[in-house]
C-alpha cells in the first residue's frame, strides 16, 4: 500500500530498515544518492545488496560507512577508477560477504522474482569458478533435451528484494513514475516487496493517462514512497541533463583509499 | 610509420576495429574506452551496418527493454561480436576478471555469459606481460572453450595486447602479427602460455590516415562524456 | 537484416512462406488485418498459428479459407460471439490441430524465446486436462525445494516463430516501430525470427532518438519489414482512434456460421 | 424488491461487487461484461483504495509491461481478486472452459494459472442449471482445490449464478443466499452436484438505488466501446 503523497528524503530513506535485502540500480542507472546520504546518516545496519546488475559509488559509500553486511553483484568498480577503495578495504579486513555473480544472473533472478517463478534456467556460465562459488546455483539437466545429449544448464533461483531504491524522473501525484527507458527498474519493482523512489521532479498530470508518457512508466501499483530530490544523483550522472561531477568522483577515488580521507569526504557530503 | 600523432589507444582502436569488421552487431561493455572507440570506429567504416552498443552511453544504446536485451539479444544469436578483458588470460583462452591471490578485480560483470554465446569475442588487454598472459588463471571468470557436453555457440577468436595479435583456434592462441617493435622473441618473452606462430607473422597495420581523423574527432566527442579522462588523456594525446 | 524502407502490404505479406509458424496478436493487441487480408490473397497454406495470447476474427478468416495446419492458443473467440464459426467447423471436420494453452504460458513460451533459453517455469496448471494434454509440458520436481517438498512444477518450452505479424501506430525510416504500451509486441520480436508490421503512419524523426518515444519503440534490430496501412486493423479496433467495426463483425459472425456465407463476406473483404 | 428497473445484468453485477468488496485489486478478463460492471461498481464504493483491471479496456488498464504483466502481478500475490466462469463447474469447485463431448468453448485462457494463485475467485455463470453445474467437469481446465503436495495460493471463494450464491470452503459448496424467487428447493432441483446448505440461507440482496445509478450511467458508458451489446441490451434494458 502507499503513503498518500510524497515523502520527505530522510522519512523515505528512514523506512529502510536495518538488515533489508536492498536493491540498488547501477551507477549509469537512476542511482538515488540524495536518499543514500540519509540512509548512512540515520546510521543503517547490516544492509543485504543487491547489484542491478553491478555496483560503484553507492555501494562503495555504504560499505565505508559500516552499513552493509552482504553484497551480491556482478561487478563492483567506480568508472575509470577502478576497484571501490573502500570495498577493496573491506575485503581486506574481512567481515563483508560478497556474493560474485554475473550481469545476465542479476536480471534473471529479479525476471523469477518478478514472475512468482522459483528460478529461471540460464546459458552460459557452465565450468567456470564463478559458478562452483554459488552452490545457490544448481545445474540441472534440460529436461527438453534428447536423450543422448547432457545438456546442462544453470539456474538462477528468483531473489525479491525487500526493498528497491532508486532515482527517476518523474512521479505524479498517483505515485506513478516515469522510468523512460530504464525498464530494469520496472522489473526490478515488481519483483521487490517495497519501492522508494527519489525524482528530479513531481509531473502534474496522470503519466498513465498519457498515452506518450505511459510507456515509460512504472504504475503506482508497485510504489510504496516517492520523495522530490531535484539533483538527488549527485555525484553520479542521471540522464543528459546531469552529467557526473567528474571533479567530485575523483576526490572521492583519491580520498577514500585511506580511512581518514573517506571520513573527510563522506562528513562533508552529509553536511 | 609516418610522422604522425598515433596513440597508443587510437593504434589499438584501430586493431581491434579490424577484428569486428563483417559482424552486424557489436556491444561493448563498461569501463571499456578502447573497445568503444574501435567499435565506433567500425561502424564508421561499415556505413550503417553496424549497430554499436556501448553501455552507458545514451547515444549508442539502440535497446529499448533494461538491462537485459543486450544479454538476451545475444542468446537469441543476434549479438555477433563483444569485446573482453581479463586480469588474467590463460593459453585455453580462459579469462579471469575477479581475484588472483588477495588482489581484487572489479567482477566478473556479463562475460560467464556471453564468452559462451558471442560467436566472435575479440580478447583485449593493453597490458602484454607474464603477469597478465599466464600458464593457467587463478580463477575461472568464463572459458575459452567447453565444458564437454555444454551448449555453446561463442568463444574466442582473437587476442589483441599492447605487443601483439593472436588468433584463437582449436583451443589455443597463434601469433599473427606482432606491432611496432616487437618481434617472434620478444613476445615469447613477456608471454606465460605457449602459443603457436602463424606461418608469415607481419607486422600489426595501425590506423590508416581516415581512421586517425575519425578517432581523434568525432568518436573522441562522441566518448568524452562516457571516458572524460580516457578521452583527454589518451585518444587526443601528442605521444605515441 | 532489414529490407530498405517501407514495402507494399502485398509485398510484406508474400514474405510469410507456406508452412511457417506464424505468431500473431490477441484482437485487442494490433491485428494486421490488411496483411492478413493479403496473405490469404496470396493463397497461404499449412500456417502453424500461435496466438499471443489468444485468437480471434485474423485467425477464424485464415482457417476459413485454409490457411491453417495448426493452432495453438489460449482462447478462440470473436469478441461477444463466442467461439469462431470457421474454427468450430473445422473442429467438426477435422484437420486442424489445436493445441490448446493458457495465456501465462503462451507469454512465457516467447519470454523463453527471448532469452534464449530452453524453458521456462510456471506456477499453476499442474492437475488439469489442459496439461495432461500437453505431453510438451514436463512437470519436474523444483531443484530449489526443501528435501522434504514435492513441489511439482510445469515447464514451458522456448517458441522461436518463424514470423510474428501486427499492426503498429509508428514507424520511422530506420525501421524502428512505436508499440506503446503493446510490451508483448516486443517480447514477441525479440523472440521470433522475421518480424512484419504494418503501420498507419511512417513517422518523419527517429524513434529512438525522442526521449519520449523511445520507451515505447521496439528497435529497427528486431524489424524484417515494415508497410504503411492506414485503418490496418479494420474491422478490428485499434487504439482510442479506430473503434472497431461492430456492424462488419457482427455480420462476420453471422455469415460465416456456414460456408456459403463465409465464402461471400471473405470474398467481399478481399477486394 | 422495489419498483425499479433491476435488468439481472445489473443485479449480478451488485451481488458480484460484494464478493470481491475489501479486494485491493481486481482483474476481469476477457468476455466477461457482467464481472466487469461488477469491478466498476466495487471501484466506486471503494473510493480510491481499487485498482481494477479489465482485459482490453485502454482505461481501465493499470499495466505497463505488457500482456504477461497481470499474470506476473497475480503470481506475485499482487492479485487478491479474479472472476472466473465456466462451460461447466462442478462440486469441488473445478471448472470446465474447453469442451464437452464435441461442444468447443473458446478455451481456457488464464484460468489453469490464476485459479492456483488468486486468494479470491469469484466463480460466475448465470446459467443455473444441470447442463453447467454437473457432478464431474468433463475436462478439468482449472482446479478447485489440490493437486496435492502442489505450490498454492488461490481458489474459488464464491460462485454466483442466475439463482443464488454459494460460498466455497473445504472443497465443497454451501448454498448461502437465493435469488428472488428461488428457494433451497429450487435451487436444489437445478443443481448437479450437492451443496451444504447455510444455518440461515437469505434472499440475496439486489442493487442499492446507488449502485443502479452507477451501473445505469458512469460504469455502462465506460463498458460501451469493449462490450457494445452487452451495455446496450442488458445494463440498460427495462425490463429485469
Amino acid at each position: 500500500m502507499r503513503d498518500p503523497g510524497p515523502v520527505s528524503v530522510n522519512a523515505l530513506a528512514g523506512s529502510i530498515p536495518d538488515g533489508a535485502r536492498l536493491a540498488l540500480p547501477a551507477d549509469y542507472g537512476g542511482v538515488a544518492m540524495a536518499a543514500t546520504f540519509a540512509l548512512i546518516r540515520r546510521g543503517a545496519r547490516r544492509l543485504r545488496l543487491f547489484g542491478v546488475p553491478t555496483s560503484g559509488l553507492q555501494t562503495d559509500l555504504l560499505i565505508g560507512a559500516g552499513a552493509v553486511e552482504t553484497l551480491e553483484t556482478a561487478g563492483m568498480a567506480l568508472g575509470e577508477s577502478g576497484v571501490g577503495p573502500r570495498f577493496r578495504d573491506a575485503l581486506r579486513a574481512g567481515g563483508l560477504v560478497v556474493r560474485d555473480s554475473t550481469c545476465p544472473a542479476q536480471h534473471a533472478a529479479l525476471q523469477a522474482g518478478e514472475k512468482g517463478i522459483p528460478f529461471l534456467p540460464l546459458r552460459g556460465i557452465l565450468g567456470t569458478d564463478l559458478l562452483a562459488g554459488r552452490q545457490d546455483w544448481p545445474v540441472i539437466r534440460n529436461p527438453l533435451a534428447g536423450e543422448a545429449d547432457p545438456d546442462p544448464i544453470v539456474l538462477i533461483p528468483a531473489v525479491r528484494p525487500d526493498v528497491a531504491l532508486f532515482h527517476a524522473a518523474l512521479a505524479d501525484a498517483a505515485g506513478n513514475v516515469w522510468i523512460g527507458l530504464r525498464r530494469e527498474l520496472a522489473t526490478l519493482a515488481h519483483a521487490a516487496r517495497r519501492t522508494l523512489v527519489t525524482v528530479e521532479a513531481l509531473h502534474p498530470g496522470n503519466l498513465l493517462e498519457d498515452p506518450l508518457m505511459a510507456p515509460g512508466t512504472l504504475p503506482h501499483l508497485y510504489v510504496a514512497q516517492v520523495a522530490v530530490a531535484p539533483g538527488g544523483s549527485w555525484p553520479l550522472a542521471f540522464g543528459e541533463s546531469h552529467p557526473a561531477d567528474d571533479g567530485a568522483l575523483a576526490r572521492y577515488s583519491e580520498a577514500a583509499k585511506t580511512d581518514d580521507g573517506f571520513a573527510a569526504i563522506l562528513a562533508e557530503w552529509l553536511r | 610509420m609516418r610522422e604522425r600523432d598515433v596513440t597508443k589507444s587510437a593504434f589499438l582502436a584501430a586493431v581491434l576495429a579490424r577484428c569486428i569488421a563483417g559482424s552486424g552487431s557489436v556491444a561493448v561493455g563498461s569501463n571499456s574506452p578502447i573497445p568503444a572507440a574501435a567499435a565506433l570506429l567500425a561502424e564508421h567504416k561499415a556505413a550503417g551496418r553496424l549497430t554499436v552498443f556501448i553501455l552507458g552511453s545514451p547515444r549508442h544504446n539502440p535497446f529499448t527493454d533494461g538491462g537485459r536485451e543486450m544479454f538476451d539479444f545475444a542468446a537469441q544469436g543476434r549479438l555477433d561480436s563483444f569485446f573482453l578483458g581479463g586480469g588474467e588470460i590463460d593459453g585455453t583462452g580462459d579469462i579471469n576478471l575477479l581475484r588472483t591471490g588477495d588482489h581484487r578485480f572489479p567482477g566478473c560483470y556479463g562475460a560467464p555469459y556471453l564468452m559462451a554465446l558471442v560467436p566472435n569475442i575479440v580478447l583485449f588487454r593493453e597490458e602484454h606481460s607474464r603477469r597478465v598472459l599466464v600458464p593457467r588463471v587463478d580463477f575461472v571468470s568464463a572459458r575459452g572453450s567447453g565444458p564437454e557436453g555444454a551448449y555453446r555457440t561463442g568463444g574466442p577468436k582473437s587476442l589483441v595486447t599492447g605487443r601483439a595479435v593472436f588468433r584463437f583456434t582449436d583451443g589455443g592462441f597463434t601469433l599473427v602479427s606482432c606491432h611496432p617493435g616487437e618481434t617472434v622473441e620478444t613476445i615469447r618473452a613477456e608471454t606465460g602460455f605457449d602459443f603457436a606462430v602463424a606461418a608469415d607473422p607481419r607486422p600489426t597495420e595501425g590506423p590508416t590516415d581516415e581512421d586517425l581523423q575519425l578517432l581523434q574527432g568525432p568518436i573522441a566527442s562522441a566518448l568524452a562524456p562516457l571516458y572524460p579522462r580516457f578521452t583527454a588523456r589518451l585518444l587526443r594525446g601528442s605521444h605515441a
